[in-house]
């Protein structure tokens, strides 16, 4: 354990949030920002990783008007209010998915595959949406 | 021409019931019949009254029922499906021995024999899943 | 006889739209729908297959589903992009309908 | 349309029920199986196809007293007894999974997947699971 | 060691129910110790009273119900998950002006802030889903 | 650390064993569960992969996911079969746990 203890004797905790599915077509993404916002509130050490599908959660211009459902996508912009800063961007799911840095919604961090493998080694609680 | 649509997901958790229903409406609205909307597997779960969507975003489960009343739809939910998730009406209920029911208005709970004929009758079915 | 196939999984995650693009038919169409919508994005793997199918059969996909998706001016060259009455026009056209799930 | 007209005046339609999940990890194998089941009684010209992981529900062996769960599989002989009779299994979805013949609960009918689309192609209704 | 278990998928149509229940089971038989079972997405519908499964398949909630008796488990219910797929207790029925309720014995809804201390409080997370 | 990675999707349906193997490093384990036992199969791509992957990593895979599935006697060599017990074991005997859903 990296526990560390803080002043009102609590852990801090390195909390890894992946985020591998596509948004709209299942919840979980919108659920997995639920979680993401609640945890802010806990003062743990908080990463969130998009990889495979996940990327295409922080694209921009997503506009759901036809379809008749809220566009929870202006949220992920709302992060940074909550301090969660940490956003870390797969490099080779974007590159598949013809998509780059300019077309995502929040500033975020590349990582190559083998750096990302790295990240979640270096965690204390991984969740996976 | 005569539809069936069949719904194979809950509300929410799937995109598959949302656009069931806008596929629905929009038959609706060219003239077509709907002859049936079949709720099987999760998709039981779109016809529970019990659900309170976050106020901002569309109710799915009010939005069938509206839709229900208005063109007569005939939403049917399998028997069987919904009693492995806990979707039952007053008979159910008062059949299983449960002390509560939750079938949501415009809904009613019938075998899978309803989606055969549905698909007999209707000239097109059209499956919305995951 | 001619059929539509919708197919509604992203091509990254899930076998659905290869399936799909295995077992369609000469003459019929295809209509991506929510996830499927990726299938057709410039710079992908799915678009080239997609592309290649196109040859052969016709390919739609559901306009508020790109919008939501934010794929509006990805798509490749030759989808159509259909409403959702366009999307009941397409299951009355074609003699059955097949959703790859 | 195909449609027969029979003696009691009702149509006789091509029903295809196309299995493409593997069973126990999800239930459309099961609740799949409960809609063929019924659809005996309505006399109708019944085909199953079993392409993909579909093919996994078919396969011998299947012993479910570890995980606690009902094995349905033998229900799959019993479909016989139904007039069931048609069953496709996929050749290339076999090939890609080590699996001959000879590892079905049942005897079947292996078509290429050029032959599958075509009999798709020649159904009214296509259910697919 | 203290485990937390996040059940995401609901009873029968995804294995994960069967998979995190035996699990946790397991884990009790070893003498661990399970700070809180966390219910998420369709995960709430394993918290449903109103299921009737077939009488020769297992009862997936029961079966939940009678392993919180016996080893006095924690088996918390997300609540806005819960809300948007009809999950409620006789509190939340009351608050939502519903007229029923049909939460399982045994398990009590919370908010989100309960898995992440969960996260936190347990030694290991352990996640079951689709 | 090390870490035990869990699949539990079928490798020909969906893409998590394969993003599963390429974010797992040396010395971590892989448990397959539920559909994700078809990884493990003899004569699939899958299980190539996963010969490969056993150089660097241990794989496990759970036994009553493998018999209900009737592919007992069918997985590759050094693929060590657990019980629900072995499984609570591995999840306590490493650091963390991902579930590749």
């Amino acid at each position: 354990m990296t526990d560390e203890m803080m002043e009102e004797g609590g852990k801090i905790k390195k909390f890894l949030y992946i985020n591998r599915k596509a948004p709209h077509g299942t919840i979980y993404a919108l659920e997995s920002l639920e979680v993401v916002l609640i945890s802010a509130a806990f003062e743990q050490d908080v990463s969130l990783a998009f990889i495979d599908d996940g990327v295409y959660e922080i694209v921009k211009g997503q506009d759901t008007k036809g379809a008749e459902i809220k566009n929870f996508s202006p949220t992920y912009r709302a992060l940074e209010g909550y301090d969660i800063e940490k956003l870390y961007v797969e490099k080779e799911s974007m590159d598949a998915r013809g998509l780059t840095e300019k077309d995502l919604l929040v500033p975020v961090k590349v990582l190559t595959a083998k750096e990302m493998a790295d990240l979640m080694e270096s965690q204390d609680v991984v969740m996976s949406f | 021409m005569k539809l069936a649509v069949l719904v194979n997901e809950g509300p929410y958790t799937h995109q598959a019931s949302d656009t069931a229903y806008l596929f629905t409406r929009a038959a609706l609205e060219k003239g077509h019949e709907i002859f049936r909307v079949f709720f099987y597997h999760d998709g039981v779960n779109n016809g529970t009254r019990l659900t309170v969507p976050p106020q901002d975003d569309r109710n799915i489960v009010k939005r069938w029922t509206e839709l229900a009343e208005k063109h007569k739809l005939d939403l049917v939910v399998c028997i069987a499906a919904a009693q492995r998730r806990g979707i039952l009406d007053e008979n159910e209920a008062k059949r299983q021995g449960k002390d509560a029911n939750n079938i949501a208005p415009g809904f009613r709970i019938s075998g899978l024999g309803q989606l055969i004929e549905a698909g007999i009758q209707a000239d097109r079915l059209v499956t919305f899943g995951d | 006889m001619t059929m539509l196939h919708t197919i509604n999984k992203s091509p990254f995650e899930r076998n659905a739209f290869d399936s799909c693009l295995t077992h369609v038919k000469k003459g019929s169409a295809i209509l991506l729908i929510e996830d499927g919508v990726y299938g057709a994005t410039q710079g992908t793997a799915g678009a080239t297959k997609l592309a290649a199918a196109m040859k052969d059969v016709a390919v739609y996909a559901l306009q508020a589903d790109v919008e939501m998706r934010g794929m509006q001016g990805r798509l490749i060259d030759g989808v159509k992009l259909v409403d959702y009455g366009g999307f009941v026009d397409l299951v009355t056209q074609h003699q059955n309908t097949q959703a790859w799930l």
